[in-house]
């Protein structure tokens, strides 16, 4: 069964007001080709869940296509702030849901698991709890202890960028694995970018990472986590990374995305 | 950053200090965008703490073995010399609380009893600056066993009475987080414990003397009885973190801010590219 | 850092009345040289965790060392029923703790997150929860649906058979992976036996499985698992099985497990 | 076992009776000691069912390939030829309930609504004969949304009016397990669905009167009214049942009992020695 698409058509995948789940981590293995795309079709009131938030997060923040971000680091690492985030976040111009690795974490196994919640420590006696009135306690009913409830979560979309994967999606994650196991388990539809796809799972070379019975389409994107990296095939572009931080703080965010938008 | 009265950094001397607390045999966790801290553990494993496995937030793995700092190329040394990756779940569900690694800190602002703010400087509704958020840090204060912080840039914005809010919980008594012991902090200025529940001065780095300290810092301070000049790193750690672990210095740009930070970015991605 | 003992020594790590946790499964990877070893120190009144009970559990339970099994099947698969289990949970001379796959994955991760309980579906409507009245419900706080709340479990000690280790217990299993990382993460002391012992984790071959900081001691037993299987260094010896079901059915356990143990 | 009228045994019925419930594309389960269903997916993925996926409990695996049934090497095919292995809770905590695959059960006992008893026979806490254990039947059977069962020697002590216990969840309504639909069964006999929440027969195997099994089931049973004879397995069926997926007919070892199993046992273990 092949599942290969071409981006314009997984881009149709995501409506307007989805919760769309990027895999990767800030600025490694992001499924930046993918997003190009996105800010090209300009589907817009999203709700960005990551495990972390990074570059082409901070593109899709600038250009007003976020509503809401749910996410437990939105920055650029050693390269300082995210500075869209940073800056509409901090007038108000987005929702920031306050997650931690454990709400995302645990909210991704309640959801594989089919129930709820999932119970776990963290959380108590700081402030996270005051702005996130959404989430409950639960006493264990063998300690008494009291512990979070960490809320089920599940993205509408997720947007996984593979070193390789099948014309199915079966794909191997050769980086960090990050969520994005999770993510494309959990969804209700999984877009998988791809730097090379193979005919059959056995032309992979090892273990999948991401099965393709979950899998709704698959885009061969060489390049297509550039400038982040895509770890072994190439290193993170330290010098673009910090040229959109530099552009950001010359207020040129919009001739920035307009380059970035011509180029591919 | 203070002037340092001999041939070393501040970050070399951070560094040091870090290692320092490194016991063998341990497993350690390096933040995200913490590169002192990784040439720290580097500098541990390769003097006194051999056997100390490292616990990834980038790689998502767990290491024994170890390569050079890289800017571009993180993904070299926890990728790369993974004995194996793990997904986050994994890592955030399952060791991190079966583990308690030991794991250092980077607070935005931190108060006497070590409670920190990763989150936002100002109202949290709006803030005047938005942080990038906790990561962890609101998880595994409350069930670690020992907490360690630094500081690369010590001051009274970042030490305060009072934090704009509490991402991270110190020492208070009572809390949930009663039994973490937050038991040592490195700034660019001294070192500290929380003997008694509070902050408290033990070492002052050379050129620096605790009367700046206490100036830098928005609370005072409790001083240890027995204060003396923090040690200086040896010269086989210098020329380790120099020419081995980070030939590039990447571990000082912790320590940098404003244009001189991101000149000194610009100059080392470019040194990678050559 | 060197934990390479004797076999001997291992067995001394567990204690009269231990939860003794076993890796592997059924007849597959079993630390049969380890069990041979502490039937031949006759180490009692041990509660018995595994995924499935197989060869070797029924060997202890035959001897008479086992109070208690925790386990979701004990049986041979296709070998038939366990015959020393069958005949002493027949008859009212073992305490069966009735578990399933959940009450036993949940049950672990509970242990490894630092919590009481882990909530999951299952068991609800039918007799299990009957038999096991330490099992609680729990009310999720945000759907409001009854879940079962699977308490925590940790062994005493754990020990796994693998293909390859090092000496500081970083280890790799090449066939099913069952429970082991699990009972291996929570144990308060694991032992690895393993068919070859390497100097350095680099000498391992792939990545590991069981991490040596977890890890109290490793014995070097080649063949360890026989007569179960060893993937792929050996399969499973069909015929032994039959031979122990065929000695249990002529009423012969005592003289098979004095062959047994004189056989190394 | 009924006598078969044509040149095929019965095992060989109830495997392509399975498969044929196999759509291209499920995510099929394969539990412990089941090797008629093994028999029966690889049959479904070399004719109809090419892009099935098989999750193993023996191997806690996910394949997409196959091997040949062997008693001795039942890893070749589950672990050698995995697109991934899994740990245990990692399938039972998310992929078993996020995925709901489709699993074939084999009952000790069952009742009219497709309730099932894998753990004792007779009084619990005094059993006449404890079983095995359910494995994960008291699990996924509360939310599966489909299940199938098979049982390789059909009778009235497993066809009961009444469970001795209740470890697997059938399809009677306002219980949790309400919307589980026990669609489809298979026995040496015939071939059953649950339409209208009660266990039907809907076709009789050939040589096997709907009078005769009736007289060897614990309740009367409904009737399908185009109830007709099971179709027989094809000259092509047969031929990649007993040339490629299992030469060593492992999947009668079911329809066995007593001596005849255990001297079948012994002749495939020699046959796979040598």
């Amino acid at each position: 069964m092949s599942k290969i698409i071409t981006l314009r058509e997984a881009t149709l995948l995501v409506r307007p007001g989805d919760i769309l789940a990027l895999g990767g981590m800030t600025l490694y293995r992001r499924p930046v080709a993918f997003v190009r795309e996105l800010l090209r079709q300009r589907v817009g009131e999203l709700t960005l869940l990551e495990l972390t938030g990074g570059f082409e997060s901070d593109l899709l923040v600038g250009a007003g296509l976020v509503r809401r971000v749910r996410t437990c680091y939105f920055g650029l690492e050693t390269f300082g702030l995210a500075p869209m985030f940073t800056r509409l976040a901090s007038s108000g111009g987005l929702e920031v849901v306050e997650e931690t690795e454990a709400t995302i974490a645990f909210g991704l196994r309640a959801t594989l698991a089919g129930v709820g919640f999932m119970p776990g420590q963290g959380l108590l006696g700081t402030d996270i709890l005051a702005v996130r009135p959404d989430i409950e306690l639960v006493t264990c009913p063998y300690t008494r202890r009291q512990l979070v409830a960490f809320p089920a979560l599940r993205p509408d979309v997720a947007v996984v960028h593979c070193q390789i994967a099948d014309r199915n999606g079966n794909a191997r994650l050769l980086g960090n694995k990050a969520i994005d196991r999770d993510i494309a388990l959990t969804a209700n539809r999984t877009v998988l970018t791809a730097e090379h796809i193979v005919d059959s799972p056995a032309e992979l070379g090892g273990e999948i990472d991401l099965l393709g019975a979950r899998v709704t389409a698959v885009v061969e994107t060489p390049g297509g986590a550039k400038p982040t990296s895509c770890f072994p095939l190439y290193p993170l572009a330290s010098l673009e990374i910090l040229d959109y931080v530099l552009a950001c703080q010359r207020e040129d965010f919009a001739s920035y995305l307009e380059r970035f938008l011509g180029s591919d | 950053m203070p002037k340092m009265t001999a041939d070393y950094t501040v970050s070399d001397l951070m560094a040091s200090c870090i290692a320092h607390q490194v016991n063998d045999g341990d497993v350690v966790v390096q933040g995200i965008a913490t590169p002192l801290v990784m040439a720290a553990y580097l500098l541990a494993k390769r003097t006194h703490a051999r056997n100390i496995i490292f616990a990834s937030a980038i790689g998502n793995a767990i290491c024994s073995d170890w390569a050079p700092l890289s800017l571009s190329g993180i993904e070299d040394i926890w990728v790369g010399k993974a004995l194996r990756q793990l997904t986050f779940p994994e890592i955030v569900c399952e060791y991190l609380p079966t583990l308690k690694p030991k794991e250092f800190l980077r607070p935005a602002q931190i108060d006497p009893w070590g409670n920190t703010n990763n989150v936002a400087i100002g109202d949290y509704h709006r803030p005047r600056l938005r942080l990038p958020g906790c990561g962890g840090i609101a998880d595994v204060t409350t069930y670690y066993d020992e907490l360690y912080f630094y500081v690369p840039r010590h001051g009274r914005a970042t030490f305060v009475k009072g934090l704009d809010f509490k991402s991270g919980l110190g020492v208070s008594p009572g809390g949930p987080g009663a039994a973490a012991k937050g038991r040592y902090l490195v700034s660019d200025l001294g070192t500290f414990d929380f003997s008694g529940g509070r902050l408290r001065l033990v070492t002052y780095h050379p050129g620096v003397t605790p009367e700046s300290i206490q100036a830098k810092t928005g609370f005072p301070l409790a001083i240890a009885p027995d204060l003396k000049e923090t040690p200086a790193p040896t010269t086989e750690e210098l020329r380790l973190l120099r020419q081995e672990l980070d030939p590039l210095d990447i571990r000082s740009l912790e320590c940098l801010s404003g244009p001189a930070r991101w000149a000194r970015l610009r100059e080392i991605a470019n040194l990678e590219l050559s």
